[in-house]
């Protein structure tokens, strides 16, 4: 097992990792920018390096001085956390090529999932099933009907050039399929100077479901079924839970088995996540895989009570998985609010600047992930999350009544955050019913 | 209960007793010392005596260490002054480690320093070698002046920021 | 808390008396001291005796109240203030209620109110009626001086130390 | 279901039945000192009553306050947490002839069992053991002979009017046992002028266990296992655990069964707590029922998952219980550690005053429950625990080595806390062993 761990990250993920070495008896080293000089994470590692000013680009992001600070610090091996380097498979690569092992997947892994076609390849490689399309540009309108009916309608024109929307275009049937196509392909020209479109099945208020897998460097394969994360704001995640509230149990064992397939498919090791999006019949499409731990692994920790940091390390230094398949039962329900330093009546707009006071809710079935404490100044440098409130109860129901009540407790004054918005969304119907997708928030609470 | 069995209203522990805190002469006194030498707080306790001054922005109140077995942080990790400037003492201001690694005070074990105490850098004067990643990086002053002080040992760890070398400003 | 209820402003139970932490007079030469030589912060304490003065920005902070649906505090739990004296109102103080319950100003609805503003009380007069556990509690005053405001409502909850009259002192 | 329930308590308790209260729906209604004016309970209440001046009886124990603050506030029921007047049957008695429920067994059960000799005759009654003793006092040493070779060697000898170890001796046999008994009447009679000596069997080195038992009106009784509160300091318990470390199972089944049957003959309804010594050869013999919930009740929470408070308010309101017994599964490891304002250098010393900055714990499997924040000032009226910590592992191994590291977290400045006095108990080998029993701390830590 390893000695000594750096941790190239900051915030609650750097603590998070400190608290998992601690338990193990490793000893952490914490690396910070000038602006974290009076950080948790460097209060509560057992050493700590400062690499850099406060800009992520002159410190968090410079693999040069956290290697560097790996090796004064003389590590055996490097968290990456989320964010930052984690997944940065040149990184990846740097920390093995200087002699510390790299507390996730082999940079090839790494490096092949992070491309969205050779994800997707390997997906349809290993039977996960992908959000059915052209597979490649459409060259007339007869081509383009015969895809549209194999498919199904409805089907989104894609620009292959595209970004921001584009020459985007949802065509609900056939009628409309050569309108759209012509549109799309006059704005694309117009916009990138290129006209090639594909079509893809228009999958409309999906859900976002990911499930968290964890491999071994002996072949053993884990998922520790599924996370819903439909509740997001510009693609950004803002509630998460485990189990997801309206998945049939077989369709909940088929995802879970295609994401265990997909990561052993990709030759993986250690956590990752698989996310799909879901269609109202529940049919499930792979979208991405996510070679890191993740902000809401929390979540699944609680119904499973695995400690997914503990393991990540024991994985990294080539120890088997402390568990198998069948040993993981899922119990209860899981919810993780991420609270920003955000002002939600100002569009969400950071609010970094000084806790004046703070006060952490506590209580049965309540866990408060979080650096901040009162005095604490939030760094306007960095992402504004300042901690995650999760609870884990026996029912839903009972899960989401200790979350606001939580959300109640957790006072903080001298910044704005997002605990109030939180707790409109935990009474809003359609989450309650737990029937929302990933439009629901944008529909509800920020029309208008 | 306002008298705890505990609560010994005590004189001071040797001979002389500490007398009254809220002496306002006493106060005064201390207030003066303050001012002179610029201090931004006093805190004194003895026994259930106190008397704390702040002067100024109130100075923050860092934490003290965590119980027990929790570690104390490296000595390489102390949270270093970004600046140069350094108001302890007036006219000098620091060399700070631009990176982190290993100090080196020579080009090698049988050379003579880069810098001693008196010598008189400038801009591009080598003061130090930095170690990392097996690349030797040789550190100019990037400053006029005179050394006045080596603050690390040969060979020991440094962060960015942390001052390395004391420096007198030459008129 | 500088007037604890409870606390024994008493002298220090040794020899020298620390005086009266009240003393106004002692109290202005801090003030003054601070403001001359510009203090955010004076903490003096002895055994239970403590006096706290902060200037400038320095006030503490309350906590705001708590998001969403966190219920505000009820009126009647507002921190009532103890004591009598209440510097808002120079030469006035308040009559405070000495219980929980609910105030009554008159004995019965068709009685005259036990005091109205312009009322002289002295000592013994009584001035309302706080009922609880089915008891209905004549309240003295307790005190001499002109009724110059009734605080609270007919059949208000009250609890214990919550201002019902504010009085003026006579000469 | 209550609508309204009034808190006669303050501190943490008063904030987890808050809590309790919030999660269901119900309004919540503190009373106060004036020296808790900024306390947490009295924000986070839905209504907050002052009732009287710092010191207890001038505020949390006079009941024509409480009852008053009920009257005024409007609840339907009083929980009155721990201490104060929790256990004072006349109290109880006073809020149900006021029209409010009180949130605990009938004052009758409260008064039977709060009586040395009644709850012992009911012991044996319904055949749980007791302590084997001479049953009244012992004229001639013929009889204390005969009683003592009855109940077997060594034999304790104590004053019937005694109190503080006077009048109270050891033998360890027969021949020991005139002398002493001689020197105890003597001593006795020196002391209170009562030389009535009785004899008992001496339990040496007992560990303290205690069993969690709830009842409803309907006549249900269960019981949520045992807790091992072995660590003690002057009777004080600083840290208890679930399950005991070394009781084996069949006796644990053994002492749970026994705390059923005491509960059950009392004819008692809602929480109890079963106290037990238990000697090296795990025989238990009663020692007292606390008719209200305990401290330590987090413990028994978190290996069960039950909540409970939410059931001690169900079952008052005349609901039957939510599980039956063969529901209750417990999980894991929990241990609790009570963080007490107090200089454990200075022989535990109380330490109030100004908190100036506290971080609470995080993380996995860690619950803080406290009432205080940065900024807040302990009282030195009241009793000087500033809050539990409580872990839950899936092993006792983890479990001490969580605890460990969020006592580490658990920085607090402005007064001295008990975190390291823990820190030390539960590296102590006979603890890690968990062959420690009610004299560890004392033997081990307080010596010289």
């Amino acid at each position: 097992m390893f000695q000594r761990i750096l941790i190239a990250n900051r915030g609650e993920i750097a603590l998070r990792v400190i608290r998992a070495c601690r338990e193990m008896g490793i000893k952490s080293v914490a690396v910070y920018s000038q602006a974290d000089a009076d950080s948790m994470h460097v209060r509560l590692a057992d050493e700590a390096y400062c690499v850099g000013s406060a800009r992520s680009v002159d410190s968090y992001l410079k693999i040069d001085q956290i290697i560097a600070a790996a090796e004064v610090g003389n590590v055996d091996a490097i968290h990456p956390g989320y964010g930052f380097l984690a997944e940065n498979a040149h990184f990846n690569e740097v920390c093995r090529s200087s002699g510390f092992e790299f507390i996730g997947p082999s940079p090839q892994a790494m490096e092949a999932l992070g491309d969205k076609n050779t994800a997707r390849s390997m997906a349809i490689k290993n039977k996960v099933p992908v959000v059915p399309g052209s597979d490649g540009l459409i060259d007339n309108d007869k081509i383009a009907m015969e895809t549209a009916n194999k498919i199904g309608y409805p089907v989104l024109i894609k620009a292959t050039a595209g970004g921001g929307g584009k020459g985007m275009r949802v065509a609900q049937d056939e009628s409309m399929l050569k309108t759209a196509l012509q549109q799309a392909r006059t704005e694309a020209q117009a916009a990138f100077g290129n006209g090639g479109v594909y079509l893809e099945k228009y999958v409309s208020r999906p859900r976002h479901i990911e499930v968290q897998v964890i491999a071994d460097s002996h072949g053993n394969v884990c998922h520790l079924f599924e996370r819903d994360c439909s509740v997001q704001r510009r693609h950004q995640k803002l509630i998460e839970e485990s189990p997801s509230p309206q998945l049939p149990e077989d369709r909940r064992q088929a995802i879970c088995e295609a994401a265990v397939r997909m990561i052993r498919g990709a030759d993986y090791t250690n956590a990752a996540t698989v996310e799909f999006i879901v269609d109202k019949e529940d049919n499930f499409y792979f979208i991405e895989v996510n070679a890191r731990i993740q902000v809401e692994h929390p979540v699944t920790e609680m119904v499973t009570g695995i400690d997914l940091i503990k393991e990540q390390i024991r994985v990294a230094a080539g120890l088997p998985l402390s568990f198998s398949q069948g040993d993981i039962v899922a119990k209860g329900a899981a919810l993780e609010c991420r609270i920003n330093a955000e002002n939600p009546d100002r569009n969400f707009q950071p609010s970094p600047g000084k806790i004046e006071q703070i006060f952490a809710p506590g209580g049965l079935g309540v866990r408060f992930d979080s650096h901040v404490y009162a005095g604490y100044t939030v760094p306007p440098h960095y992402d504004s999350m300042i901690g995650k409130l999760i609870v884990h109860r026996p029912t839903r129901e009972e899960a989401i009544a200790t979350m606001r009540r939580a959300l109640a407790e957790l006072q903080v004054t001298g910044i704005t955050t997002t605990a109030g918005f939180h707790d409109r969304v935990l009474q809003h119907p359609e989450f309650v019913a737990g029937t929302h997708d990933t439009t629901f928030v944008e529909r509800e609470f920020l029309k208008g | 209960m306002t008298d705890r069995t505990d609560g010994d209203k005590r004189m001071s522990k040797g001979g002389k007793p500490t007398g009254d805190v809220f002496d306002i002469e006493r106060i005064r006194q201390i207030v003066e010392l303050m001012e002179e030498h610029e201090l931004s707080e006093v805190d004194l306790q003895q026994g259930d005596d106190k008397i704390r001054l702040a002067r100024g922005s109130a100075a923050p109140l860092y934490m003290q260490a965590p119980v027990a077995h929790a570690a104390p942080m490296a000595a390489a990790a102390a949270p270093p002054p970004s600046g140069a400037a350094n108001a302890a003492s007036a006219g000098t201001f620091t060399i700070n480690a631009p990176m982190v690694g290993t100090f080196y005070g020579r080009a090698n074990p049988d050379s003579e320093p880069f810098v001693k105490v008196g010598s008189i850098v400038t801009e591009d004067t080598v003061i130090c070698i930095v170690e990392a990643m097996k690349v030797f990086n040789e550190i100019p002053a990037e400053c006029r002046g005179k050394i006045v002080e080596v603050l690390v040992g040969d060979q020991q760890p440094v962060d960015f920021g942390k001052p390395l070398f004391r420096v007198e400003k030459l008129a």
